[in-house]
């Protein structure tokens, strides 16, 4: 087969097939590329195949205490990620929603959170949420102590978790065409049904994968509750106490019972998104 | 580069370490000082479990020493100063004044913490020998004054939520003046530059002398992780140092130590609030 | 039904025109006709007549978005059940009724994705009309059909509003679907520029513009030569052809002026004519032809006259006749009845 | 006017446009929900309000070492996040645009780092890098010291924060039309070229958004390198020495010193993805 | 140029035809058009030939997928650079030749969301023709067009590339594009089921599928009732209608048996038949106008005949002359000449 004459063109074509670099060289760059990425994934895996090796399989035994820890990390995470979400969603719907000068400072103030070192971020809970502090006082007349109590340790993973599911949830309402929006409402569906019956529904798959983030963070929470609420005692500071209390034996059965429920979730959600 | 230093301490000594010993010791030995600061007896668990390395761990109280001598990680610690449990209050506290009064012994300082709305703050006396320590110092305070249910009313119960806080957070709580008063060291308290309560000696643990004839009439229970009752006792509020027998660099650790007792090192020790070492040898 | 509409965002737009019937309202895109459609639905802040102030969700109208908009988590049955309101499951029964007017009783339970073009559309036509409408509001109708079932689709669309006397307005920017509508608006320039049955808008388009959006694809410009009282008519010199033609007589076109001239491909005549039987009416054209394209009876041609190219239908059985081939050279009548001017502003 | 006749249909439309929910009970509940997005924003952002409330704005001063530690922190932090961009890269790129059996492990591993309370990785890593693990016994046989190293300093950094540009990265592959990748190869270009003048460009925003979160999180990480690398010591330990040596005033400069290296990229980002 | 291409993946499809000149593929939706492009391209593991075993970047086509794909963050001419290899800058005068060559030398800083859909589909067949490729493969390339200007587009690229005489393969599900074409392939139940020069495949589909992809809007099912020898015909009954209708002898039909029908719009004739001049080839079809569009010189119209919708082309001062308006009754000849059939298998 001849290559045929591309008549008026002929001039202007400078370029040759040939000179695309040879197949072997990109194959090459191919490997290494693949090598850069498979040793990263192992990189990653690393420390958990340690966990497997160092684990004591043998003699992994609950403290005391530990089960106690696990119903406080599961009760009130599942509050907090309620909570977090019940005022999430609003916000993350704006953001999704409206436009409007001045919005980067509302999404800088759903990144700032993020970005406070968990020890800064529990220090300045302190400094706001503390007994003889501006907001602190006011609420304990009310009856309602921030510090050491339940209501501290769901404010601590409630800072901990918030921003990663309004970042997930507004993308997820971003998602969502606005025309299936619209037609609802032309079909004489109130803003509040539509919400309930298509924006929901067409972006659960997002505001799911949030809702999981959420709970991992929640979950895993430890700067901020360690200084704002040592107690109650969910997993993360009960680690810390096995640990110092103990040693490393006590952390073992702990850590296995934090992936055994935080787990979960996550792997649901990516197992649904496919 | 210099030889690397490694020392662990408990977390108190923060102020002494960084900003006199640890810069003494790299011009005197020209090594590399890097202090680590935490929890004694988390950073004995973990230097216990080989998580982490150090040529030198001070602790203070025997107990945290006591774990490494169990794992066999050290031989012999030797005291390297002392400190006293005192009270320290915040000055932003609403009781200020009644404190005040209290530190100049015109008032008894336990009827001051006995006040309605006085917020208390101190450790987990399951992990931290501070913890324990204020414990005792209660107790021992009820029999020394006399005062039946002292302890129980300052304190509550031994693990008492609304008072246990953890230990890095205690006295920022205070300084930030979300709590009225809280235990401490005195060398902690004087580097954080908080006013405080002296303690006389009986109840202040800081005597060795009076361990065997007094403090040892102080007990209470905790609960152990494994679920046993254990009945604590009390240790002297002595710092010991050794020198790990993994330790990567042991001669510069034996060089620090030699600081920490020498006239120099003893007087940057009271410069921050220390008292002279007391009692012997830990074996 | 009379239309009034004042938008200011997010674009400017005023339009005001009748709808009688199917009404199609065709504009170039960009024009806004979307907005317009939105605006009457409540769903874009404007002034509108009727339904002035309402929210969208108590607008009597039917709304099809480009691309029916079908929700697709919900079965088609379940998309008609949603309009009626309440639970789904109490409203299945009618809204199975309703997809059955439409035809769909087979596909009820079917999701959205499973759909063909002309299926999703009925969907949403029935959910549309579950709200008993005043007026139905169709946003680029065709867009979503497969090409070789547009007409009939569209075809049976119209018929079925006709039954369902509900007053309709499409937007599109297709002028096949115009030529099936009852009633057209023309928007060019973000206002309405003509108005009125499509015989009459596709015979006589009142700009340029408008011949482009009807199809026109004739559409040329020339320079005014000369007006010829004795046979009544305007010479122009159609300049990109390099010939000259007589137009009837167009007092108001200045000499030396530019103007817009369009004739209609169906008017552009074979045979070729004889040099001795010219009339002063008739406008021979020579060219080549550039392309030629044949389906079923018809025959469409394009010569290249100059720098401009020309485009014809004819029958296929008189190009046949006339021996019509690709490369020919041809003359061709453009007969001055036939052609349209307008002149240009400023 | 008068509503038409809708002639075959009567029988069947039951629904009365009357019957749906009158407007103002609509703008109760919407100012409901606005109410609850407002007090969320108001509440995260009450912290924040709390610290400008009560820095001492007058007697900000650096500690000696503030510097120095602002200096690791920058420094490492963007060698970290380089190395992530580095192996994170492939590993998004492979996760977006392959599909196999088992893919839900990988990702899985991905997650995990993730998923860990920081204390507990940091556990993990010392269970593996530690002096006596392993692998830190081989490594340090080979003269690499994965304790209070610069090394493991990028370690800690590197496992806090690899995971969440690896998944933002992911989705911005994700959203490269795969057609734009094709057309490149017919083009004669070879893959490579296609990744660098295409696939990069066309996702450089969601990398970029990638790459300000793993700045955010690698900057923060406490938690991971107070357990493995207490030295060197880069801003978050330094604000726990100087809570410990010196209390709450040394804290504050060192907490807007912090915001002021840390939030500029992130809104940068922000202000691109406008 | 003879193509095949054996795919297995992502579905099955063997394929084997031959490519002159302009050759449309013509297929429904779904069909795997797309995706025998991509084989050819390389894009999708296959068998092809020509091209073999080649990775995509060393095949010499020209491939512009659906919707044009330029690159979005380019200029137009940076796309085109593009394709000739090594750095923009240093291509930039032969991309900005090619872009000229194509008609866009003013639309050469432009980025593709500021062109017409038109202009983007020059741009990629500038940056296509750049590696001066033996084929250009245009999949569904009136897709992203206007309604509007789509015949004068695709006419246009036609002769561009008779011009350039690169033989090109367009994949579309549009029968107006294969009326355009030199050459086209008819692909059914993911094989080919004809191919052919236009003109001979509109006017003899091979298969009753193949006329609805050619846009047979008239294909109805009927039963075969007789054979008549004397007059060297078979008749039918078309069920729908409850008519009769005489066919060309089919022997190969079996009485009882099911068949398919179309009869081209084209040939369903005006004027009404009278009674008393029937001849044996005609038959009138008695059925009421639903449908009727005017467009230009051509009327379309729909009778409703029983159930079925019979279509119908004629010109429109035919139409006029006899009075064609929507309701009226009117009986229509089908020749039967005009009529194909196909019998059902099984
Ligand atoms: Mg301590
Ligand atoms: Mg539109
Ligand atoms: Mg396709």
């Amino acid at each position: 087969m001849s290559r045929m004459p591309v008549t008026p063109l002929d001039s202007a074509t400078t370029a040759d097939i040939a000179s695309h670099p040879p197949a072997d060289g990109a194959a090459r760059r191919a490997w290494v590329v693949a090598a850069f990425g498979l040793a990263g994934l192992a990189f990653l895996a690393l420390p958990f195949l340690g966990l497997v090796i160092s684990t004591p399989w043998g003699q992994l035994q609950l403290q005391q205490g530990d089960l106690g820890a696990l119903r406080v990390s599961v009760g009130y995470t599942v509050l907090a990620v309620t909570l977090v979400m019940g005022f999430g969603t609003p916000v993350a719907w704006w953001l999704a929603r409206s436009s409007f000068r001045g919005k980067w400072v509302v999404e800088l103030l759903v990144l700032l959170p993020l970005l406070t070192p968990p020890l800064a971020m529990g220090l300045l809970l302190t400094m706001s949420y503390g007994p003889y502090s501006w907001l602190g006082q006011p609420l304990g007349k009310l009856g309602l102590s921030l510090t050491n109590t339940p209501a501290a340790f769901l404010l601590a993973q409630i800072y901990g978790s918030a921003p990663y599911y309004i970042v997930a949830a507004r993308s997820a309402f971003e998602g969502v065409p606005r025309d299936l929006e619209q037609i609802s409402l032309t079909l004489g569906s109130s803003p509040w049904r539509t919400f309930w019956r298509i924006t929901l529904p067409l972006s659960s798959l997002g505001l799911g994968a949030g809702v999981a983030l959420a709970w991992v963070r929640a979950l895993g929470e430890f700067g901020i509750v360690l200084i704002i609420a040592y107690y109650p005692q969910g997993l993360p500071v009960k680690l810390w106490v096995n640990l110092q209390d103990t040693g490393l034996s006590a952390v073992y059965p702990l850590l296995w019972l934090f992936f055994l429920i935080g787990l979960p979730l996550p792997l649901l959600m990516g197992a649904l998104s496919r | 580069a210099e030889p690397v230093l490694k020392v662990a301490y408990a977390g108190s000594m923060g102020a002494l370490m960084d900003k006199a010993l640890g810069p003494a010791i790299q011009q005197q030995a020209h090594v590399q000082y890097q202090g680590q600061g935490a929890g004694a007896y988390g950073l004995a668990r973990l230097l216990a479990a080989k998580q982490i390395s150090a040529d030198v761990f001070v602790s203070i109280t025997p107990g945290p020493m006591q774990v490494l001598q169990k794992a066999g990680l050290v031989g012999v610690a030797v005291p390297v100063a002392s400190t006293q449990m005192v009270i320290a209050y915040s000055p932003q506290s609403r009781y200020a004044k009644d404190f005040e009064a209290a530190a100049a012994g015109r008032t008894p300082w336990y009827e001051v913490l006995q006040k309605p709305g006085v917020k208390f703050g101190r450790t987990d006396p399951k992990t931290d020998p501070q913890g324990r320590n204020i414990v005792f110092a209660m107790l021992l305070a009820q029999t020394y004054y006399k005062q039946p249910g002292l302890a129980k009313a300052i304190l509550g119960p031994v693990v008492n939520p609304s008072q246990i806080f953890a230990e890095p957070s205690l006295l920022s709580r205070l300084e930030s003046g979300q709590i009225d008063a809280s235990s401490g060291y005195l060398s902690a308290v004087i580097s954080h530059k908080l006013p405080y309560i002296r303690l006389p000696n009986e109840i202040n643990l800081s005597d060795p002398n009076l361990a065997a004839t007094w403090y040892d009439k102080a007990h209470f229970d905790i609960t152990q992780p494994d679920g046993k009752t254990e009945t604590l006792s009390t240790q002297p509020l002595v710092f010991y140092a050794a020198v790990l027998k993994n330790a990567p660099n042991p001669k510069a650790g034996e060089a620090f130590i030699k600081l920490m007792r020498s006239p120099q090192g003893q007087a940057m020790f009271k410069r921050y609030g220390y008292s002279e070492p007391k009692g012997g040898d830990l074996r | 039904m009379h239309i009034r509409a004042d938008i200011q965002q997010p674009i400017v737009l005023q339009a005001e025109f009748e709808v009688h019937g199917f009404t199609v309202l065709l504009g170039a895109s960009g024009e806004g006709k979307s907005t317009l459609l939105k605006a009457i639905a409540g769903l874009v802040p404007a002034q509108t007549e009727p339904f002035d102030g309402l929210p969208p969700q108590r607008r009597p109208v039917g709304y099809l978005p480009q691309g029916h908009a079908l929700f697709p988590h919900l079965r088609a049955w379940e998309n008609v059940a949603y309009a009626l309101g309440g639970s789904l499951r109490a409203q299945q029964a009618p809204a199975r009724e309703l997809l059955a007017a439409v035809g769909l009783v087979r596909q009820a339970d079917l999701r959205p994705a499973q759909l063909s073009g002309g299926q999703q559309q009925r969907v949403a036509l029935a959910r549309a009309l579950a709200r008993r409408p005043q007026i139905l509001l169709l946003d680029e109708p065709t867009s979503a059909l497969d090409a070789s079932t547009r007409d009939e689709v569209m075809a049976e669309l119209v018929s079925r509003m006709h039954k369902l006397s509900i007053p309709a307005l499409a937007a599109t920017h297709d002028a096949h679907l115009a030529a099936m509508a009852d009633w057209m608006v023309l928007l060019d320039g973000r206002r309405v520029v003509q108005q009125g049955r499509p015989r009459d808008v596709f015979a006589g388009p009142a700009t340029i513009q408008a011949a482009a959006l009807l199809g026109y694809r004739n559409r040329f410009t020339a320079t005014v030569l000369k007006h010829e009282p004795q046979c009544n008519c305007t010479v122009l010199r159609w300049d990109a052809a390099a010939i000259s033609l007589r137009v009837p007589m167009q007092p108001q076109l200045a000499p030396g002026g530019v103007i817009d001239w369009v004739v209609p491909a169906d008017d552009v005549r074979l045979p070729p004519i004889k040099e001795q039987e010219l009339r002063p009416s008739e406008n021979p054209v020579l060219g080549r032809v550039e392309h030629l394209m044949v389906r079923g009876a018809n025959t469409t041609a394009a010569m290249r006259c100059g720098d401009a190219l020309l485009w014809m239908h004819a029958p296929y059985r008189l190009a046949d006749h006339h021996g019509l081939a690709l490369g020919q050279e041809l003359t061709v009548d453009i007969r001055a009845g036939h052609v349209q001017c307008w002149g240009r502003e400023g």
